[in-house]
This record gives structure tokens, C-alpha cells and sequence, in this order.
């Protein structure tokens, strides 16, 4: 009894680092710009993607697409904010959340026309397996993921905090006007803030691989969730996420376990909205 | 009246053309006209298309000329009855919305003139697209959509060909219970585990209904959300609650989670029943050895060849027009083209009441079938098929293989389910 | 802006002209798929107009809406079957019932704003879908088909024709425009412009924003919530998987926000462009389940929305006023 | 509580976490007069400002206003029961023409649609706004923008106007027309609280003077006498030094 409880904790915090790492990408975009990007889940899924091309054509473990997956999605995320994003940054209203809708559409239904609509998975990665501690049984790949997950947050903070570049974002994400007065490139944080962001989740998406089915419509409940995490946590806050994800991640398994599986999402919902009610801003906003 | 004479002289012209071409023994370019309504699109699209392809083949081995091939209306090229007049499929997405079945079905019927219907998949859809052809009175022959509510309407022009959930929740039962005489095992408790969509809560419903009356404990119950990110939880659950038997009715995309958590977590129940997703033809291509020794029920094998050289024919001409084995959603697809064409064929015109008459007439025997059942025939009332029922693969050597029922398996049963630790 | 000033003599011809066209076109035009296509534009229209009073007006961007059209589509069709009650008294039972919970969702959120209150909206949304999921009372998802009975105004329910069906949604739209236009030229469309801008000035001038933030949610669940009964009386069938997922709700807001989010006539622009053309994509291209038909929507919307942010009526106004 | 304290002001105290902003502030308006709350910046005088127009809530203290007491009372309910404010940062409702800004607060006490047009109107031809009835809120200049809050606070007919920095930033002109619209306010029965850096306008208006210097009163008194005050140009001074 006490093992489960264990082995579904542990399980949660996996599961929890999973969705943090997806959450960072996005509530930095949302942080810097102030913009819901609803294309998130599928760049996800193409960073799923990508590493199952590398692994099924050329042999590449998961573990080693993990930049080419960053990498690509850097560019992508790049490409989508200079030519599509950009445009509507002074736009009226939530016209910004439009123009990613319509991504959102094109690039999902862009995966069906190019790779079907099969599902997929990685055969063999070369990090498989389980770890078993007495009655907890840890998958190798999940934990691994994790780990990765944590580190590439870390990562992501010390960049923010430590560089030059990673100040200049984070001034924008404070203060927009007067980090234009202290003549920073704005639109060149937001492009590279873009980019950073979906960046971050085709990494997500590599780790993801590695355990994860993959398939053109994947990002959907991940996607769902991940605004969330945002949410909860406070856009725009690395840390707020970080540990919204984890939060979340947890409370969905043991909630599943002990009150009832096909509740379990509608728990995570309504957690969230018993926090914003409480705190409007989330957890560290 | 110039309008009217106007309005009958094509027709008549029609009629004396026709006749002419059929009496010259000359195949007509008369063309019957069958809506096919699928999910191309969206989450499920992978399955509707392997539907699609199913009934796309039925259509080819009517319109063609198959001597070899022991399927009605094979032998000869189109409907001889109507003067060799060809079928065809007018294909429609309906995104697996119910609403754009409604929509596609009527548009089907307005616009493009189809004189029936097939398909549909999800039984949502289905339930909207034969509600709109009820109303505009054209024959729907479904044989892919396995609720049981969708023959308990008592629509007078829906016909279902496949099982539905219920008939495959009592052969799972069924299966067990001569397990237990064939075998001399003991089986006690099972475990319903169902994603909570309408085909899972089905299932889940029929199965916990019937249990007991085979004497089985259901030690869980246990619904879960589709299309779940992670399934550790409900997992948890069944290993706490130990069954001998799990039966789990899901969506291929949790079927491959659910088995992939099954192996990390170590839950081994002596036995893995399962439904739908784990036949779909993406399931077993994603777990690979993962997948064996898992039972899932079937309407249809690529092994009943051994008994049914058809299967084998039927198989050889899908390979070579798809590349890929033909799965069950496309062999249960593969039934719904000959039937109404069957039926069109006989009742000589493709007027709906008569279509009707003749569907309720139908006798297609087993031989002339890629399925393991006597026959098709619909009860007059609900018009299911009377004689459709499942069979139970095993999925051996990464092949399904049919183990139940025992005297037309193809191999003897794996049972009980290996450890997860003693596998590969 | 348009509320203060009277109507042109042109707008009233063209206004007039299109209502009668309207009205004419079920009589025109023959064939049961281009009236159902103009039903579901008349559908999504009135429910993006029922948006905008949120999110247009008032800047509560709601991505929540299919609750509201599920509850009404679940309201009169659970009344109907299991108490026999007439649909249009179950249309008002669902628009009342929508606008409780709405207002039970809204008090907890009046605080909310931006993109708290969207997440807030979709986490409301999506509780009550999984619940309607696993509720056994409305048979799960197993959905309810709902009794055929003989085709009559009283009953709600055609199934000879469409047209009474496409009167009455239009007549609904109708409604829902004009009830927008009230609330745009009165105080309650100033006090929502006014908290749209900022809650501390719409503070400082007198406004309760949540009073006024509730009132606008009560009027669009409620509308939606009309919507949603007419849905079921449409298609006969509902389940949670088509009447209370989001992509309805997405697909409302993508109507509004295309048309021209904040203003009357911006919703019905947008639902006439975007459904005709998934349709139309759909039946061209869709059956070849490519995922093409779907790229090229998905296209559409990313550059209209990218290269015309103001959306549609926002460009015909500014070419409309280059004109003169 | 005697008839003649219009508002009053008890002990107001506001802390945000560590750092107290406004402490045991007390002090009186009487009716028909204009107090001029000065001090330098960060004497939290906004602070002050804020809780008494309710929208911050006072951690000690009290306001009564004609003697009911609005201490808790939420800033909307304030504005209903004749408190009317501005901003220190000019707040207008950008997308809608001047006259429907006012028209937004002549809807508080009047709900036809005509007279409240016809109130707006008014009300812009005595703020000198007329003319520009039909520009949208974001084209005017500030000086306008400024004369429309004023005017949009008009339109709640407050008892009480309370203007926080409305005549920072005007040119010479636009400062001599502010101080005229202000006097006319008054003239129609309105007492005023001003908030105000610009001394100018403080000494040609007001009939009293409260001053704060970190978070404390410091003095009150008549506008000639206060600027005497030792205590007064030490702080001044002290924060220019500082600064």
C-alpha cells in the first residue's frame, strides 16, 4: 500500500517534470510578449517528430536529437514570429491569439499530410527500461527526461539571470516601454524570446519521444494542460511554472489513484481555478 | 404539356438505352451511387481511413470481374440485375462530428443522389448520419460502428452487418468460461478498466452487467479519461486491486500508453482482454513485443485463412492496392458494399422500399464471407445481422492470431499472461 | 462610434436588401447542404455575437462558451425526455440554468484578467465536460438521441424541411443582434467599455466591474445556452463530445476575433467567411483525408488574422472610408 | 459628529508590508471649501488619496463622509455616494469620442439615453470640451485628456471632487484654464481635494493646506502660513538634497 503510494508519487513528480519543461517554453513567449501561443502543443509534437525521423531514417537515439530538435525549433519559432507573430504585435485585442490558432491548424493538419495520420513510436531508445527500488518501479526514460527537464530549467534561469541577452528579456518581460527607453532591441527579444520558447518545448518533445506515442494530434491534452501550469504558476514565471508543473503532475496521479481516474484532469482544472480565486495572480505572479 | 413530356422523355430514353446495352450483354456505364461517410480527418483519421480502404476494395471486386473469388457479386463486373451497372463510392469527411454526419449524409443524399449509405465509424456519427437517412428514407448498411444502441432505435432503414459491444462483451465472458473447462484454470475476479467515451463506458457498462452472470467477482471498475497524458494512476489502481482478469476497452492511443505502463509498473494479471484499440493496425507497429500474449476481441483474422482460403485472396488484393495486411476495421468495413449491393442487385432498382425489402430478404451464406460466421441475415425487427459474432485473437509472435472460438483457432492459447520480468 | 450616430440611407438599403435576401433564400435556393451550411453560419454567429458582449465589450476573453452551449443543449433535451417539458420552455430553462452558472463561475473569476480569465474559462469549460462525461443521469457519453416528435413550430422539431429550421436560427440571430446593439448604445455598453479599458477608471467613475462583468456573462451563457437547444433540436442527438468540447468554444472565438472583435456586425462577418469555408474545404478536399483541407483553413486564418488583424470588417470599414 | 465636518479623515494608516506609506493621517473638509494635500514625492499622499476614494483599504483609521462612515466601502459604492476622482496618471476610455467618456459617468445617476447626452453636453460646454465632443479619447492632448477626466468626474455629479496631480505637466495657458474650471467647480457647490505639486495652483486655489512628509501630517493651515513653515521647507528642501 505504502509502496503504491510511493511508486504513484514518484510517478507524479516524473510526470510533473514532463510538463514543466513544456510550460517553460510557453510562459516565457507569454511572459515577454504577452501572448497565448495555442500553436505550443504542436511544436511539441513536431520536436516528437523530428527525433522519430532521426532515430527511423538515420539511426539517431532521442537523446542525441535533443538539440536538433532544439535547434529546428529554434529557427521555426524564429520564422513564426518575424513573419506571422510580429505583424499583429500592436495589433487589436487577442488578434495575436488568431494568427497562433491558425498555426496551431496548419501545423497539425501540415503532420497529417506529411507523415499521415499514423501513430508512431520509437522502438528502441537507447535509454529504456526500469529501475526498480523494492516496490517502486521507475521507467529509465521518464526519469531521465526528468532530470533533463529540471536541467534545462536550470539552464534556461541561469541564461535569464547571468547573461546579457537573458537580462535584456527579462527587462522586456518587465517593462516593456522602459526597456525600449534603456535601448534594447525589443523586437529582437521577442523574436529571439519566440524562439527561445519553442526551442524549449521541441527539447520537451525529444524527451517526450522517448517513452511517448507519437502522432500528429499528441499536443493536444499536454497543450491544454500546459496553460495550466502557466497559469497557475503566474505567466511569465520560470520558477512559477517549474513548480505548477510538478504541482500539477502530482495532484493528476494521486488524484487518479485515490479519487477517480476519469476525474483526474477535472481535479487539476479545478485547482487551478481554487487558486486563481485566492490569489488572481497564480502561484508566483 | 411540354414541361412534363420534357420531364419524362429523358427517362424514357434512359429506360430503351438501357435495356439495349444490357440485352447486347455490353457492361452499362449506369453508375450506382453509395455514400461512404468516415473520420479522414482529425484524431482518428489513421482508423478511418483503413475503413475507407476497406469498403474501397469491396467496390472494386463488385465493379470488377473476379472469377476466383467466392464474394457475392465477384464473379461478374457490376450488378448483372441492372445491366452490369458499377457501384461507386462518394466519400465524405465528417471530422468524427456527429453534426457533420447529419450534414454528410444529407448532402450526400440531396446532392450528390447516393442511393445508400455506408460507414460512419464512431457510433456517435453513425447514430446522427442514419437519423438523416431515415428521414430522407434511404437504405444505411453499417458494418463498423459497434454500439448496441444503434440497432435498439428501430429505424426502418439501418441494418448493421458487424457485432456490436455487447454480443463482443459476452464472448469475452463466454471465452473465459470455457477457458476455465478447457484449461482447468480457476478465474475469479476481473477488472474493467474503459476510456469514458461513448464506445468505452459501453463496454464497460455491458461488462459489468454481465459478469456475474458468468459467475465472475468485478474487483474494479475503473473509467478514465481518453487520450490521457499519463496513466500511472490508473495503473496504481489495478495493481492494488489484483485481479485475475483484466478486460479494457480503449482507443488506440491509450491502448499504447496503457501498455507501456503495464510493462514499466509490473501489473500481470493472469490475463489482457481487451477491445478495439489494441487491433488497430497503428497499435501493434508502436509496443511490438510489448503487445504479445494481449487477447483483443475481432470481428476478423488473416489467420482464418487456414480455414477460409478466401481470407487469404481477399488479404493478397489489399496488400497489393495498400501496401499494408488488411486490418479489422478494414475487413469489417470490407462487409457493408457487398451487402447493399447484394441487396440492390436483387431487388432490381435502387428504390428504397424495395432495397429495404430485399435487405431484410438477405441470405449471404458464411462460404461467401471473410468473416467466421454462418451467414447474414437481419432480424426482421432490430436488423442486426443474427449471425455476427466475435472472435478472439491473441497477439503471438506480433502476429493476432485467433485463439477462441477453440474449434476454428489457429493456435492454442498463451495463458496465463507471462510476467512482465520473464518477457523480452 | 457606430452607436451614436444614425444610420446612412445606403446602410439602411443594404441592411434592408440583405435581410430580405435572407429571408428569400431558402425559397431561392433548392438543396438541404447549402441551407444547412447558412443554419450553422447563423449558429456560430449568434453564439460569437453572444461572445463579443464578453469579449469584445468587456475584454473577458472566454474560451469557455461550449459549457454554456452544452448546458443549454442538455437542459431542454433532458427536460424534454424525461418530463415531457416543451422544448422552448426548456430554451428558456437552459438560457436561465447557463446563466446561474455562469454567474456562479463568474464571481470567483470577476477578478480575473487577460489570459487568467481565458485559462480560468477553458478550466470551467472543460470540468464540465469530463463531468457530463462520467454523468450517468444525462447517460454519459453515450449521449441522448432525442425522441422524434411530429414536425410543428410547438414541438421545435422539422423534419420535412430545413427552412423552418433556418427561420428560426436566424430569427435567434437576430435577437442576439439586437440585444447587442441595446447593450452597445446603453449604460451597460459604456460601463463594459469602460471596465475594457481599465478596472480602476471604471472603478473611480462609479462602475461595480463585477456587477457589470456578471451581467455580461449571464447575457452571453444565456444566448449560447439558446443556441445550444436549438443544436440539439437540430441534430437530434447530443453527447459531450459534440456539444461541450473546445474546439466549439475555439471556434467561437475565432469567429468573433476574425469578423472584428467589439463590434456588432464583426461576428456575423466572421461565422459567413470561416464556416462556409471549412465546409467548403472539407467537402472539396477532405474526403482525400490528406489533412489538406484543414491546411489550407488553417492557412487562411493565420494570414488574414497575421495581415489583417483588424479583421475582416475592420478592412472593408477602412476601404469604406477610403471610398468616400 | 458634527453637522459642519464634511469629510473626515481619522487615523488613517497604510502599510505595504514593511514600509508604511501613510500613518495616524487625520484631518477635516469642510463644505464648499478646496484643501490642497501637498508634500514631496513618496509622501504618500496617493497612499492617502487611494484610501479614501477606496481603493486601497486603510489598515487603521477611519473616513466618514457626512457622517457615515466609508472606511470599507468599495471605491464604486464611494463614487455612487458623491466622491468623484481622477487619476495621477491620466485615465480616459481611448476607444470611445469625448462626449461618450462623460457620458459613461452621467450614466451613474441618469439612465435615458437622451438626457444623459444631453447632461454630457452640458457638462463639455462648461469644461470648455465641447468642440471636441466627437474626437476619440486618444487623440486629444494631454491638457485635454486632463480637462476630460475632470469633466467625466463631472458627470457622476459628485459633492466631492478629489483630483490627484490633474495640473502636472500644463503649459502656463493650460494651467490658467485648469485653475478657472476648477474655480467654476466649485462656484456650483462642489468641494474639491487636490493633490498637487504645482505650487502655483495650490496657492491661488486652495483655502487650506495639509502637508506630508513621510507618510505623516506634518501641518495644516492656511495656504500663506504653511509655505512659512520651517517644518515645511525642511522637508521640501531635505528632499531636493536628497534626492
Amino acid at each position: 500500500m505504502t509502496g503504491q503510494l510511493l511508486a504513484q508519487l514518484m510517478n507524479g513528480l516524473l510526470i510533473g517534470c514532463m510538463y514543466s519543461l513544456i510550460a517553460i517554453g510557453l510562459t516565457m513567449i507569454w511572459g515577454v510578449m504577452n501572448i497565448i501561443n495555442f500553436a505550443h502543443a504542436d511544436f511539441l509534437m513536431i520536436g516528437m517528430f523530428i527525433s522519430f525521423w532521426l532515430y527511423t531514417l538515420y539511426g539517431v537515439d532521442p537523446i542525441f536529437s535533443i538539440p536538433v530538435c532544439g535547434a529546428v525549433l529554434f529557427l521555426l519559432g524564429w520564422l513564426i514570429y518575424r513573419y506571422l507573430v510580429s505583424k499583429v504585435m500592436t495589433g487589436p485585442g487577442l488578434a495575436q491569439l488568431v494568427v497562433t490558432f491558425g498555426i496551431s491548424i496548419f501545423i497539425a493538419n501540415a503532420a497529417v499530410f506529411l507523415w499521415s495520420p499514423d501513430f508512431r513510436m520509437i522502438e528502441k531508445p537507447l535509454l529504456a527500461g526500469t529501475w526498480n527500488f523494492g516496490t517502486v518501479q521507475l521507467s529509465i526514460p521518464k526519469a531521465i527526461a526528468s532530470l533533463g527537464s529540471v536541467a534545462v530549467s536550470v539552464a534556461l534561469f541561469l541564461f535569464l539571470r547571468k547573461t546579457k541577452t537573458g537580462k535584456a528579456i527579462l527587462a522586456v518581460e518587465m517593462n516593456r516601454s522602459s526597456a525600449l527607453l534603456m535601448g534594447i532591441n525589443t523586437e529582437r527579444v521577442n523574436a529571439l524570446s519566440f524562439a527561445i520558447g519553442s526551442s524549449l518545448v521541441g527539447i520537451a518533445g525529444a524527451f517526450l519521444s522517448m517513452y511517448y506515442y507519437i502522432y500528429p494530434q499528441v499536443g493536444g491534452t499536454f497543450g491544454l494542460i500546459s496553460f495550466c501550469i502557466v497559469a497557475l504558476g503566474g505567466f511569465g514565471s520560470i520558477e512559477g511554472a517549474f513548480l505548477a508543473g510538478i504541482l500539477i503532475g502530482v495532484v493528476q496521479t494521486l488524484g487518479g489513484y485515490f479519487f477517480d481516474p476519469a476525474y483526474k484532469y477535472a481535479i487539476v482544472f479545478a485547482m487551478y481555478l481554487v487558486t486563481v480565486w485566492i490569489r488572481p495572480q497564480g502561484l508566483m505572479g | 404539356m411540354h414541361g412534363k413530356r420534357g420531364r419524362i422523355l429523358p427517362y424514357a430514353l434512359t429506360l430503351l438505352l438501357s435495356l439495349a446495352l444490357a440485352s447486347a450483354g455490353a457492361a452499362a456505364d449506369k453508375v450506382i451511387k453509395i455514400g461512404a461517410v468516415y473520420p479522414l480527418t482529425g484524431n482518428i483519421a489513421s482508423t478511418g481511413l483503413d475503413c475507407l480502404h476497406g469498403a474501397e476494395l469491396a467496390v472494386d471486386i463488385i465493379n470488377g470481374k473476379y472469377p476466383d473469388l467466392n464474394l457475392p457479386l465477384a464473379k461478374t463486373a457490376g450488378l448483372p440485375n441492372l445491366g452490369g451497372a458499377k457501384l461507386k463510392l462518394v466519400v465524405a469527411d465528417t471530422k468524427g462530428e456527429p453534426r457533420n454526419g447529419q450534414a454528410e449524409a444529407e448532402r450526400l443524399v440531396t446532392e450528390e443522389k447516393v442511393v445508400g449509405m455506408i460507414g460512419a465509424y464512431q457510433s456517435a456519427v453513425t447514430k446522427t448520419a442514419s437519423q438523416a437517412t431515415e428521414r430522407l428514407k434511404i437504405p444505411y448498411v453499417c458494418s463498423d460502428s459497434s454500439s448496441p444502441t444503434l440497432t435498439e432505435r428501430g429505424l426502418k432503414y439501418f441494418f448493421r452487418v458487424s457485432p456490436h459491444d455487447a454480443g463482443f462483451a459476452r464472448d469475452q465472458l463466454q471465452f473465459l468460461k470455457d477457458l476455465e473447462k478447457a484449461k482447468g484454470v480457476k478465474i475469479g475476479t476481473i477488472a474493467v478498466l474503459y476510456e469514458n467515451t461513448e464506445f468505452g463506458s459501453n463496454v464497460g457498462k455491458q461488462v459489468l452487467m454481465l459478469a456475474p452472470e458468468y459467475g465472475f467477482k468485478v474487483v474494479a471498475d475503473i473509467s478514465y479519461t481518453a487520450n490521457a497524458t499519463d496513466v500511472t494512476s490508473e495503473v496504481g489502481r489495478l495493481i492494488k486491486a489484483n485481479p485475475d482478469v483484466l478486460m479494457h476497452a480503449s482507443y488506440i492511443t491509450d491502448a499504447i500508453l496503457f501498455t507501456k505502463t503495464f510493462k514499466e509498473m509490473g501489473f500481470n494479471p493472469k490475463g489482457i482482454l481487451t477491445f478495439a484499440g489494441y487491433i488497430e493496425p497503428g497499435y501493434l507497429p508502436a509496443v511490438k513485443a510489448d503487445g504479445n500474449d494481449i487477447i483483443v476481441r475481432s470481428t476478423f483474422a488473416l489467420d482464418l485463412a487456414k480455414s477460409k482460403p478466401l481470407v487469404a485472396k481477399v488479404n493478397a488484393l489489399f496488400k497489393k492496392k495498400y501496401g499494408i495486411d488488411m486490418s479489422e476495421n478494414a475487413a469489417r468495413s470490407f462487409a457493408a458494399p457487398f451487402v447493399i449491393a447484394d441487396a440492390i442487385n436483387r431487388a432490381r432498382t435502387t428504390e428504397a422500399e424495395a432495397v429495404v425489402k430485399a435487405l431484410l430478404a438477405t441470405n449471404i451464406p458464411g462460404s461467401e464471407m471473410i468473416y467466421p460466421w454462418k451467414g447474414i441475415q437481419f432480424d426482421p425487427k432490430s436488423h442486426q445481422n443474427i449471425h455476427a459474432r466475435g472472435i478472439l485473437v491473441q497477439i503471438q509472435n506480433q502476429n493476432y492470431v485467433t485463439v477462441w472460438p477453440f474449434d476454428s483457432a489457429a493456435a492454442k492459447v498463451i495463458w496465463p499472461f507471462p510476467a512482465w520480468k520473464t518477457r523480452k | 462610434m457606430m452607436t451614436m450616430k444614425k444610420p446612412t440611407a445606403v446602410q439602411v438599403v443594404f441592411y434592408a436588401a440583405l435581410l430580405a435576401g435572407l429571408l428569400a433564400f431558402p425559397l431561392i435556393v433548392k438543396g438541404t447542404f447549402p441551407t444547412h451550411i447558412m443554419i450553422m453560419v447563423f449558429l456560430f454567429a449568434m453564439m460569437g455575437v453572444a461572445w463579443n458582449i464578453l469579449g469584445g465589450y468587456a475584454a473577458m476573453f472566454s474560451f469557455g462558451q461550449a459549457a454554456f452551449f452544452g448546458i443549454g443543449a442538455y437542459t431542454s433535451t433532458i427536460l424534454l425526455m424525461n418530463y415531457n417539458v416543451n422544448p422552448w420552455i426548456g430554451l428558456v430553462a437552459g438560457g436561465v440554468l447557463a446563466a446561474l452558472m455562469g454567474a456562479a463561475i463568474g464571481i470567483p473569476c470577476s477578478n480575473l484578467r487577460g489570459h487568467y480569465f481565458a485559462i480560468a474559462s477553458i478550466a470551467f469549460a472543460e470540468i464540465v465536460r469530463i463531468h457530463f462525461n462520467n454523468w450517468k443521469f444525462v447517460a454519459a457519453a453515450e449521449g441522448l438521441s432525442l425522441p422524434l416528435l411530429p414536425e410543428s413550430l410547438g414541438n421545435f422539431m422539422f423534419h420535412s424541411s430545413k427552412a423552418p429550421y433556418y427561420y428560426i436560427i436566424l430569427v435567434f440571430l437576430l435577437l442576439s443582434v439586437l440585444i447587442c446593439w441595446y447593450i452597445s448604445a446603453n449604460r451597460m455598453g459604456f460601463y463594459l467599455r469602460a471596465i475594457k479599458e481599465s478596472h480602476e477608471l471604471a472603478k473611480g467613475m462609479g462602475i461595480s466591474f463585477v456587477r457589470y462583468r456578471l451581467y455580461a456573462i449571464m447575457i452571453s451563457a444565456f444566448l449560447t445556452a439558446m443556441a445550444g437547444t436549438f443544436y440539439a433540436q437540430y441534430i437530434l442527438y447530443i453527447d459531450p463530445e459534440s456539444v461541450l468540447i473546445l474546439p466549439i468554444s475555439v471556434q467561437v472565438v475565432l469567429v468573433a476575433m476574425l469578423g472584428g472583435a467589439g463590434t456588432i456586425i464583426g461576428p456575423i462577418i466572421g461565422a459567413a467567411i470561416l464556416l462556409p469555408l471549412s465546409e467548403i474545404t472539407r467537402v472539396s478536399l477532405g474526403y482525400k483525408g490528406s489533412g489538406i483541407d484543414m491546411m489550407i483553413y488553417g492557412a487562411l486564418i493565420m494570414l488574414i488574422s497575421a495581415y489583417r488583424p483588424q479583421g475582416v470588417w475592420g478592412l472593408l470599414t477602412t476601404i469604406g472610408r477610403r471610398g468616400k | 459628529m458634527s453637522a459642519a465636518s464634511f469629510l473626515e479623515v481619522q487615523g488613517i494608516t497604510k502599510r505595504f508590508g514593511g514600509l508604511t506609506a501613510t500613518e495616524d493621517v487625520s484631518f477635516t473638509v469642510n463644505q464648499g471649501e478646496i484643501l490642497s494635500i501637498i508634500g514631496p514625492n513618496g509622501a504618500g499622499k496617493s497612499t492617502l488619496f487611494n484610501c479614501i476614494t477606496g481603493f486601497y483599504r486603510s489598515d487603521a483609521g477611519k473616513v466618514l463622509f457626512r457622517g457615515m462612515d466609508i472606511t470599507t466601502a468599495g471605491a464604486h459604492r464611494i463614487c455612487k455616494l458623491g466622491i468623484a476622482r481622477t487619476f495621477q496618471i491620466v485615465q480616459v476610455i481611448s476607444d470611445m469620442t469625448v462626449l461618450e467618456n462623460v457620458m459613461t459617468g452621467t450614466y451613474l445617476r441618469t439612465y435615458d439615453r437622451k438626457k444623459v447626452r444631453e447632461k454630457a453636453g452640458e457638462i463639455l460646454r462648461f469644461a470648455g470640451l465641447y468642440e471636441k465632443r466627437d474626437f476619440l479619447g486618444t487623440d486629444i492632448t494631454i491638457a485635454d485628456k486632463k480637462r476630460l477626466e475632470v469633466a467625466m468626474a463631472l458627470g457622476t455629479e459628485p459633492t466631492l471632487l478629489m483630483l490627484d496631480e490633474a495640473m502636472a505637466g500644463l503649459t502656463p495657458v493650460e494651467l490658467r484654464e485648469m485653475i478657472g474650471l476648477l474655480r467654476k467647480v466649485r462656484e456650483n457647490g462642489v468641494t474639491l481635494i487636490i493633490v498637487e505639486h504645482v505650487m502655483e495652483a495650490v496657492m491661488e486655489l486652495s483655502d487650506r493646506v495639509v502637508v506630508i512628509n513621510s507618510g505623516r501630517k506634518i501641518v495644516e493651515g492656511m495656504p500663506a502660513d504653511v509655505v512659512r513653515n520651517p517644518e515645511v521647507i525642511q522637508a521640501y528642501l531635505g528632499d531636493r538634497y536628497h534626492a
